[in-house]
């Protein structure tokens, strides 16, 4: 009810200047007196007050380990961890909230798949399809997992403006793979994969169906029933939750089936010296004492991201593009932009570079006057190896995100250009 | 002050009905709560489709032995498909107290018992309660 | 520095009363407006003010992804997590903070070593050595390591009064096991175990040593070069930080000789299709966005704990001891208390059964008037069968514990029993 | 207000000293940050036990190429023992400006190149740096 009163209503489009009011750090300066602009959303968002205030009041108030306590205390603190599965679940539309199993990030999602499932059902020659496009998250534990057993990987190629060739996809589908791995959405072009076709397609070749969803979170509406995919992996900090916070959605059955991952308290049932019986869904996947009050922290970013509508979050990123695109080859026809251009397929997402001037220049100054870029691989080397591209700068955008960040990053380039010397 | 200890709770609790073992059961089941600790093992004697005798003996909290008392007295002189109709509301409401998610598998673990001896068991009641580890 | 400023000089005992003006809850009432007792620091401890400012000022002020931003909140995030980990690595005298890896809790850095090392270093018929008196955290991950390896578990087995027996363990070790796992303070019983001695003799026969120090980093000074052992695990959550914190140090040659565990961003130094090299430790085995502000929160828990000087904070801990042991004792005299009754070596743990009351009723009549135990097996199920308990209520202390807690205890059995009619 | 980007900085990028390749180099080592795709190739030519010629080409950002140049004016015609002496220290001196932790690898990526192509690779400049990730 905190997230409802902060947000405003359910109709029409975003008013981020009304939304920025909730994020605390959006009115703080630089230490050269600038106001914070920051585009760097994809790599990790910043924090509504309601999701810093769920911290503090667990700290302040109800601190206590979950499924443990017959106390007062510790009784919220479960009521609250096993309340934010549910808003967690109803944000990507789960069918069942025991199927979201609560991990520290995207990436640990990932690899408590490949270790637990992949260890289980891939053997000697048997394909993974990944994509050219993939986090190293989506792409290492798999590395790790086919060295293991003896496996192989197969990648989707991209075209030249990052848009998956999905007639290739069709041929690698013959080898039958037992798994196929993509992202939903691109953290380094923007590109919006098909994810509904392609989980489709895998699933007549008898492939299961992983979907990175670190980037689509924030950003479009989820929802895991109707991609049909079998497992949905995502972060809580990239959406607005606190650090430590991220979550598995994986098919009941498949959960089931599955042998535990990490083993120690709350994912057994029965422990004997010798001998475990685990725990149901999902705390066969949760051992250990969780990240409690990170985890309700995102709770609360669901809510207050379902309370703004992801459509209208999405609509809002979208515009927000087809403002800043233009914008910026209009007043720097020389930079080179990356990624599709059909923002209909496309998060707010601005891979670019200055001719002549390394991305890390470009980032340290527009840090200069303010503005918060990424500058690197951005965690997907072979994807600009594909490109044939050392490095690139990234601006990124989220629900605070606004026009005026885009014309301080429009203005900052032509800053950095400045300082080397660049004619415009 | 004490809503959970009712002195009929105490009273079933330290003086079960019900207790003890049958010769000629007809069937019986041991369930646990391993988490826990506690335990019920329950006898039933089935003549022409009705719970014509039912027993239990365990050990366990307040809650559970109370409601293992309470269950068996409700079902007892039963037929048997009206017992095995007998849902997790029905015993909370048998026990008339209120029960905290924390101890929920207590409550429940007589009807989960029984379930399994009527040779319907359901995973329901043994899934996950918020007790007993660290 | 704030930290400096809220603790009591660092001489003479501690003062909790001045301790507790820095924990927040403990100032709080329960909804029967009883103030808070807390007795369950072993199963999480409560977080000072210090800790719980640091994660509100990281996500109010410099939230930002580590490691990768050029620009002045991310560089500010990057330096305050690397600092964070000197300051862990400071608190338990590791020669050198590379080796400190940041992980979700001790259950992690226990299942790291028992995927990463474990893997590759337990062959066919190979012995493992653990104690009856594990945590499940340092028990079920070696079941299912030899159970992949067709390894062998042995058991340290303990006295009637929770003391491990030694000359069993030099027996033990003929076996020539390659790794010896034990906890470094019960956290059911309270025994400190003679680690040093332990992890001579493992040493002596060839094996490596674990030391799950989950217990004892809240409790007693902890110097990982005295100890001499290979692997030492902790969670931050018990050690006044937030949840989602904890870390596992080990050896240099150790974590460079060991594959990668998670495998994603960060931990990379060049990623390529189908094959990628691991960067250097500690940021090898930190996969993925870390748990940022928790791991900062750690850092300055830790800081507030050596401010208070951990000699102190032990032997604050054992005067509560000797004081509520001699009371229970005199005003229950049918109480049953475990553990070894000799102070010296002993934690601030206390396990009792009021007979014929089961430990969740004693709990949930202690709540009723404000005091929190722990009832149940406490992870610790192989323990308890070998006491022959079905479960135990459990008091712990922490830094901000009272003689009034303890008495509250007391009375608080006072009233169990008057519930449940027994006659003191 | 460019603390970092001066312009005798800017100038080295630009132009930078001993740029290009010798054909009688006696020793050579590609040195790279794959974090941030910096790369520079480093020729030298040992005479006598001096550095009779230095030479490097490469790309990257104007940190590392700056560094690259200014250290090879820095070492040519030293001798080597004194060459393989420079420490961090000395090339953030020549450098001359204040470099943040996030650009320590792109400043040392030339004194890396150079202490392997002298044969005294340390594993010290190609550890960790806060650059390139998500
Ligand atoms: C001795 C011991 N080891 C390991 C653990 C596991 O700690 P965590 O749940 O924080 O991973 C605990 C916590 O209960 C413990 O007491
Ligand atoms: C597409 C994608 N997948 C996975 C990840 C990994 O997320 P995390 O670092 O939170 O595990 C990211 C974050 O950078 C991402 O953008």
């Amino acid at each position: 009810m905190a997230v409802e009163a902060l947000v405003t209503p359910a109709a029409g489009p975003l008013d981020p200047e009304e939304i920025r009011k909730d994020f605390p750090i959006l009115s703080t300066l630089t230490s050269r007196g600038r106001p914070l602009v920051y585009l760097d959303s994809a790599s990790s968002s910043q924090k509504p007050q309601a999701v810093i205030d769920a911290v503090t009041e667990f700290n302040t108030t109800y601190n206590a380990n979950v499924h443990r306590g017959i106390y007062e205390i510790g009784e919220r603190s479960t009521a609250a961890y096993e309340a934010a599965r549910k808003s967690v679940a109803r944000f990507i539309n789960a069918p069942d909230h025991h199927e979201v199993i609560f991990t520290r990030n995207a990436t640990e999602a990932i690899n408590l798949v490949a270790y637990s499932w992949g260890r289980r059902n891939i053997r000697r020659g048997d394909a993974i399809v990944l994509t050219e496009m993939e986090h190293h998250a989506n792409l290492v534990p798999w590395q790790l997992l086919v060295q293991e057993q003896d496996g192989d990987l197969e990648f989707i190629p991209i075209t030249d403006d990052g848009v998956l060739r999905l007639e290739v996809f069709e041929v690698l589908l013959k080898l039958r793979p037992k798994l196929v791995a993509f992202t939903h959405v691109s953290n380094t072009l923007g590109t919006i994969n098909p994810v509904v076709e392609m989980t489709r397609m895998a699933h007549e070749a008898g492939a299961l169906v992983l979907v990175d969803g670190a980037q689509a979170v924030p950003h479009v509406p989820v929802d895991v029933q109707a991609i049909g995919c079998d497992f949905y992996a995502f972060s809580g900090h990239k959406m607005l939750a606190p650090t430590g916070s991220g979550a598995l959605w994986a098919r009941r059955e498949l959960l089931e089936a599955m042998p535990p991952f990490l083993a120690g308290g709350e994912m057994i049932r029965e422990v004997h010296l010798r001998r475990s019986e685990w725990n149901s869904i999902p705390w066969k996947f949760e051992a250990g004492t969780p990240a409690i009050a990170e985890e309700i922290g995102m709770g609360v970013a669901a809510e207050y991201l379902m309370a703004l509508g992801m459509d209208r979050v999405q609509a809002h990123e979208r515009a927000l593009l087809d403002y800043a695109l233009p914008r910026l080859q209009a007043a720097h026809p020389d930079v080179a932009l990356y990624g599709p251009m059909d923002t209909s397929i496309r998060g707010g997402v601005i891979p670019f570079n200055i001719p002549g001037v390394h991305p890390h220049d470009v980032a340290q100054v527009l840090d200069r006057v303010g503005v918060a870029v990424r500058a690197g691989h951005h965690c997907t080397m072979p994807l600009h190896e594909r490109l044939d591209l050392p490095a690139t700068a990234r601006a990124s955008f989220n629900v605070y995100s606004t026009r005026s960040d885009v014309d301080a990053l429009v203005d900052g380039i032509t800053e950095v250009k400045r300082v080397f010397g660049i004619q415009a | 002050m004490d809503d959970l200890y009712r002195d009929y709770i105490l009273e079933h609790y330290r003086h079960p009905h019900n207790f003890g073992t049958m010769e000629d059961a007809t069937a019986s089941y041991e369930g646990a709560n391993p988490l826990c600790g506690d335990r019920i093992t329950l006898q039933l004697r089935v003549r022409a489709g009705v719970l014509d005798g039912v027993s239990f003996t365990g050990r366990g909290c307040a809650i559970s032995q109370a409601s293992a008392s309470l269950l068996t007295d409700e079902v007892k002189g039963k037929p048997v498909d009206e017992a095995a109709k007998l849902s997790s509301s029905d015993v909370l409401d048998l026990l008339g107290i209120e029960i905290s998610p924390a101890r929920l598998k207590c409550a429940l673990l007589s009807l989960d018992t029984l379930q399994h001896a009527l040779g319907e068991g359901s995973e329901g009641a043994t899934a996950h309660a918020a007790t007993g580890g660290e």
